[in-house]
């Protein structure tokens, strides 16, 4: 908006400088590792997206076909022309099965770590902000919560409050609270301290324009990143839980459940146990990529 | 006609204290002074002397703990928050840290209109003007046109340092407090900087606090000079009586330690005893007793009042106002 | 030193309270009637009302959570409602075996995280240093119990070289079958040490006083030892605490796919048959475990680092 | 054989965003028991030279394109890495800018200056120790402070630890980058006079990089004003100080205020230093040169002697001078 009257003010086509988060966007293009991971993160969300839109277009019709249909005909198939991934128990397609798997994992762990860092967010700025008394009282009782391990923790919020989708999210987001709300009050702390905080508040500027302006747009880059990170955290907790079978409940197609199922059978049918496994690791892979490439290229002292 | 003009700035009793683990830090201790319009005031001590918090505390970036700033017969020190963002317009600051204190978020034009927008100076319509005026401000400071859209992170030290001048400049203030402008410049780029403050003073009639660690730059600018040592105020005079005539101890130390650029002059270092210490838990007496050569039983348990030596050089030493 | 580990320990008992406040409240949540459970089909409207007041079900909130703070204060759990013996007692028993898988797996993420970590640092963009961050890259994003699948698949199906399940007797056979479950708990860890580390030692490796130890004529093995790693050790020791809770939380999964008899596996056991004081009694057994490992790693941190321990030694001090 | 000569040196680094000229082919000679300033602004690769002659440039981006170090007649660029370890800290000896990050924060003072001990001498650890505590004492730091660790003092005392360090083996030559800078004035003239105090008695060479034209006066026999990787004037303090040529050499006179007389404005020099990945074709300097010619900006000028023993980098003010090189 500026620059745009800025060019018309100077009559002439100025410089077009790059702000830190193209220079940072710049990086990240070079990273090839990064951009894969990245490509695959997209289509993977666009997979979770589709099978969506096709559900709700065909009032689940294509998936009772392709998803739940059984036919013990094909029991426990191996991976052929017709099912690229094989068969399941029931005779299901395991490739249409994980297609439409995609979306509990992925959208339950961004979700959850999106909820998390909500409620991190707020807590976090608010201790690192004011720093003093209210900081020692929002970070004591994240000690406590970060004083259980987080895995058991879910376990105790899904056994307390029962399986489901909601609950679920809870479970996971509740234990990245305090490590979200860390992480934002110590990029917040290191931007308070900085001479150019100091620098608004000497031409008037007050608190609220000082933390969404000159304090949050600084102290994002380790949160996103770690946020990113944490998504990975979350896909595994979530295929963890549901392998337990305190997760996402069959027939639902989830990954960690299919895995769980498969187990059963894997004296006779190894690629069943195989293959889920696979593609929570790449999917996992991938966001750890992407996310690892969002650092170097935020934060190009860490680079190498 | 040099004692005709008005005081624009006066420092009374100003004190600062900070609380640490270790005990209360006086970091500005019962500082008083007034400043003249058109003046430039040199505070010069090192590192830990309170000199940059004293800046801070006049413009109360940082809350002094007692004592009152008056600006043009207002007191700063007793403002609500709507005065006080009033008086920013008339009272700014430069920043030590060229890398530091502007945020890199923001374009040159950005960073120089902030100001602006932030005091209300001009409308949501008037943007046109307002970005006539900065690049008329940006003019002032020697910042190119093509400039308006770059980002700090692309600019060398030299020219953010343009930038921090252009913002101060951006609300047309009277005073400013310049903190250490120039001392993480290399030295090519630091004469320029410290032409261009001297061409602005003359044409905007700025009264400058110029806070810094070095001596020959200080003499350079100034037409007073305060020495500080340990939160407080250890001398006081023009750079001519300051050079030539140095009274108290820790001054005359601090300006035979120069390391003159000069072969053929050789330095006659005085020898100091110790290290600066931190001004913490106070008790009476000479906070530079236990460093100087000279000192006596009275420097370490009386405290010693700044006293007019003749012709408005203050100095606070026992010995000297003994002779 | 011992001061600041007895102020440590003094500080450790409001964090435990209110570690037990946060899971006793969550697990109270639960819609789970236990006198139904411990009385099956066969309970009565009578009976249970009975049982509710014999166990202080009907009780507030805090008056339960202080019973049970004082219970535990005498090594009281409660009752399991489905072994109907003390749940002390049953995770007493099995706490021993996930001792011994969580130490091995602690171990084996220290004992090859951090010589991967350093090797790499050492040799940034070697051959070594991609395949060791490839690995870290998987490790980290594997999911352990898949990992523990794949293991048994290999290794015990078709090599049949380590058992599949169980706890082996006798110090062979006990090692025999530790060797994939802790393989499996330790993959995600090793990971994350490795990769700490590498980054934490190529920081280290620019740091001005390496000049300096190299400026001084000293030698590359001295400089890496001695000046590199004690260094970068510091962050990584936070690692390795850390990861002890992700390594307790993965110990379920692990146990679980092994059937190694743990507390882990219990705790499922437990929550398939809803009962609530195993699982609670679990939740704080782990809970407590993890706060004093934790415990022990800031004092070792203190150790490492003479900033730190400087810190607590006095009060004072400026800043 | 001079005690030090280093001919033609040139080095770059390997960056991202280019290769970095940072040394381009430095000739100095260095007698023994002289003192050389090397002045130049941030970036005119003083440090990068020090580095290059401990044989401490980080290996995976800096790059020695060329030339030689002769250190009493060896070329220290072509030893075998172990004996150059036994050089560095016993022959030559460098003291960093920085004591703030200079010594390792988990080893006492005490052990970082006895390890300098162990590293050229047989002693034991009791030995090494009483030397390093000797050390500190020379330095006047009192020797039950030997088991502090650096976080416990000023950055006085630091720069101090490190010049024990520096010193613990009697160096032959030492190396001085910026050592006061980090420090206040007062400090910064105690920590010289002791560096000067302490490498008359053990007649050592110093070389004592810096960007203030003081200290240089005050320290050095012989003096190389460097300017983007060049040395652009070189001579007596005598020659640099009273009979300067160079017009960045001027120019670095006339933008510092001087404490010994008075002038309304000062004159800078114009213009930025030229960015290292795209130097000046010609003449590095031409770009901020008041005098430059058409062939400044397209030739690049070689050091011309002007008297004996003074060279300068520059068309204008060289020529009719003899041009320099081996004689």
């Amino acid at each position: 908006m500026t620059q745009q009257g800025m060019k018309k003010a100077t009559g002439m086509n100025e410089y077009q400088g790059r702000s830190l988060w193209g220079e940072a966007w710049h990086r990240y293009k070079k990273n090839k590792v990064a951009v894969a991971g990245l490509v695959v993160v997209i289509a993977l969300l666009i997979i979770a997206l589709g099978t969506i839109v096709i559900d709700l277009v065909t009032h689940e019709s294509v998936y009772n076909e392709l998803v739940l249909k059984q036919d013990i005909y094909r029991k426990l198939a191996k991976p052929s022309m017709q099912h690229i991934f094989g068969c399941d128990e029931y005779g299901r397609d395991i490739f249409f099965r994980m297609v439409w798997g995609t979306r509990y994992s992925l959208f339950i762990g961004v979700s959850s770590i999106l909820f998390a860092l909500a409620i991190g967010l707020v807590l976090g700025s608010i201790a690192g902000y004011y720093g003093g008394k209210i900081d020692n009282f929002i970070m004591r009782i994240m000690d406590v919560f970060l004083s259980i391990p987080s895995m058991v923790m879910a376990i105790a919020v899904v056994t307390a409050l029962g399986t489901g989708t909601f609950n679920l999210v809870l479970s996971i987001a509740i234990p990245q609270i305090p490590r979200l709300a860390r992480i934002v009050r110590a990029s917040v702390m290191t931007v308070r301290d900085r001479e150019f905080i100091e620098s608004a508040r000497a031409v008037g500027a007050n608190d609220r324009l000082i933390i969404t302006q000159y304090v949050l747009p600084n102290a994002m880059a380790p949160i996103i990143v770690q946020t990113s990170l944490y998504i990975g955290q979350a896909i595994l907790a979530i295929a963890g839980l549901s392998f337990l079978g305190i997760g996402i409940q069959p027939p639902t197609p989830e990954w960690g459940s299919i895995l769980n199922a498969a187990r059963t059978y894997m004296r006779q049918a190894w690629h069943i146990s195989l293959i889920p496994g696979l593609v929570i690791m790449f999917t996992v892979l991938s966001l750890n990529a992407a996310g690892d490439g969002l650092r170097d290229a935020l934060d190009p002292k860490l680079k190498n | 006609m040099e004692n005709s003009r008005e005081k624009i700035l006066k420092v009374k009793h100003l004190k600062k204290y900070f609380n640490t683990p270790a005990g209360i830090l006086s970091a500005v201790d019962d500082i008083n002074f007034s400043i003249k319009k058109g003046e430039t005031l040199g505070v010069v001590g090192e590192s830990g002397c309170g000199k940059s918090t004293l800046g801070k505390s006049i413009l109360r970036l940082e809350e002094p703990t007692s004592g009152d700033v008056y600006f043009n017969g207002k007191n700063v020190t007793k403002m609500d928050k709507r005065e006080l963002k009033q008086i920013r317009k008339d009272m700014q600051i430069i920043f030590q840290d060229p890398y530091e204190s502007l945020n890199p978020r923001m374009t040159v034009s950005q960073l120089i209109q902030a100001p602006m927008i932030i005091q209300g100076i001009y409308k949501k319509s008037q943007r046109e003007e307002m970005n006539k005026k900065t690049l008329e401000i940006m003019e002032q400071v020697g910042l190119a046109r093509r400039l308006v859209n770059t980002y700090p992170h692309e600019l060398d030290g030299g020219r953010r340092q343009r930038i921090g001048i252009a913002r101060a400049l951006a609300l047309q203030p009277k005073f400013i407090v310049c903190d250490e402008p120039v001392s993480a410049l290399d030295v090519s780029i630091q004469a320029q900087i410290l032409n261009l403050m001297q061409d602005l003073q003359e044409s905007m009639e700025l009264t400058y606090l110029f806070i810094t660690h070095d001596l020959s730059v200080v003499k350079h600018l100034s037409t007073r000079i305060m020495v500080m040592y340990l939160g407080q105020m250890v001398e006081m005079g023009t750079p001519q009586q300051l050079f030539t005539n140095p009274l108290h101890p820790y001054t005359k130390a601090l300006l035979s330690a120069i390391p003159v650029p000069d072969p053929d002059i050789k330095m006659q270092r005085i020898q100091l005893k110790g290290e600066v210490t931190s001004p913490i838990n106070m008790k009476a007496g000479c906070r530079f007793a236990k460093r100087c050569l000279f000192a006596k039983e009275v420097c370490k348990k009386e405290n010693c009042p700044l006293v007019d030596v003749g012709q408005e050089h203050y100095v606070a030493c026992h010995l000297v106002q003994q002779k | 030193m011992w001061k600041y580990i007895l102020k440590r320990f003094a500080m450790l008992i409001p964090v435990m309270m209110g570690t037990i406040l946060v899971v006793f409240f969550i697990m109270d949540q639960s819609n789970v009637d236990p006198a139904k459970i411990m009385l099956g089909d066969a309970a009565t409207a009578e009976n249970i009302a009975h049982l509710h007041k014999q166990l202080g079900l009907d009780d507030p909130f805090f008056v339960r959570y202080f019973r049970y703070l004082g219970n535990l204060l005498h090594g009281d759990l409660g009752i399991s409602y489905t072994y109907k013996t003390s749940v002390a007692g049953q995770i007493a028993s099995r706490l021993p075996n996930t001792a011994i898988l969580a130490g091995s797996g602690v171990f084996l993420t220290v004992i090859i995280g951090i010589p991967l970590g350093v090797i790499s640092a050492k040799h940034q963009f070697s051959i070594f240093d991609n395949v060791s961050t490839v690995f870290t890259l998987f490790g980290a994003a594997a999911p352990a119990f898949w990992v523990g699948l794949v293991l048994v698949m290999v290794f015990s199906q078709h090599l049949h070289l380590f058992p599949a399940s169980g706890m082996g007797r006798g110090t062979v056979g006990l090692l025999k079958s530790l060797i994939l479950p802790a393989i499996t708990l330790s993959l995600s860890g090793t990971a994350n040490v490795a990769r700490t580390t590498r980054s934490s030692m190529l920081e280290v490796i620019r740091a001005d006083y390496i000049d300096t130890a190299r400026a001084k004529g000293t030698d590359e093995r001295t400089i890496t030892l001695r000046h590199m790693l004690r260094n970068a050790l510091i962050p990584v020791t936070t690692v390795v605490g850390l990861n002890f809770g992700v390594l307790l939380g993965g110990s379920v999964l692990t146990e679980t796919v092994f059937a190694w008899p743990g507390i882990g596996r219990y705790v499922i056991e437990s929550i398939k048959s809803q009962d609530i004081p195993s699982v609670l009694g679990c939740v704080v057994v782990l809970s407590i475990l993890f706060t004093v490992v934790n415990l022990f790693v800031d004092i070792l941190y203190a150790y490492i680092d003479p900033r730190i321990k400087a810190q607590y030694k006095s009060a004072g001090g400026s800043k | 054989m001079a005690f030090l000569e280093i001919n033609k040196i040139n080095i770059d680094y390997v960056t991202e965003d280019g290769v970095v000229e940072a040394v381009n082919d430095i000739d100095l000679s260095l007698k023994e028991g002289e003192s050389l300033g090397l002045v130049g602004e941030t970036g005119a690769g003083k440090t990068t030279l020090a580095k290059c002659i401990m044989r401490i440039l980080p290996e995976r981006t800096a790059r020695i394109n060329s030339g030689e170090i002769f250190y009493k007649g060896t070329d220290l660029l072509k030893l075998e890495p172990e004996k150059m370890r036994e050089i560095r800290g016993s022959e030559i000896a460098m003291i960093f800018q920085d004591p703030m990050t200079a010594l390792n924060p988990v080893l006492t003072v005490g052990e970082q200056i006895a390890e300098a001990v162990q590293n050229h001498q047989k002693v034991d650890d009791a030995e090494a120790m009483k030397k390093a505590e000797e050390m500190l004492e020379l330095v006047g730091i009192p020797a039950a402070r030997s088991s502090e660790y650096p976080h416990q003092f000023s950055g006085g005392m630091r720069q101090r630890v490190v010049i024990a360090i520096a010193l613990a083996c009697n160096p032959k030559l030492l190396i001085a980058d910026e050592p006061t800078t980090a420090l206040d004035v007062t400090i910064q003239a105690q920590v010289l006079e002791m560096i000067q105090k302490l490498r008359t008695q053990m007649k050592s060479s110093l070389i004592l990089i810096t960007h203030d034209l003081g200290l240089v006066a005050q320290n050095c026999e012989s003096v190389a004003v460097i300017y983007a990787g060049e040395i652009v004037e070189y001579g007596t303090v005598h020659d640099i100080f009273k009979d300067m040529k160079h017009p960045y050499t001027v120019g670095l006179f006339t933008s510092i205020p001087k404490i010994n007389e008075d002038v309304k404005r000062l004159t800078p020099i114009p213009g930025n230093t030229p960015d290292p990945v795209h130097l000046p074709k010609g003449c590095k300097f031409c770009t901020r040169c008041a005098y430059a010619t058409e062939k400044c900006q397209n030739e690049h000028p070689e050091l011309y002697q002007s008297s004996e023993g003074h060279f300068v980098r520059c068309f204008l003010k060289g020529q009719g001078g003899e041009k320099y090189g081996k004689q």
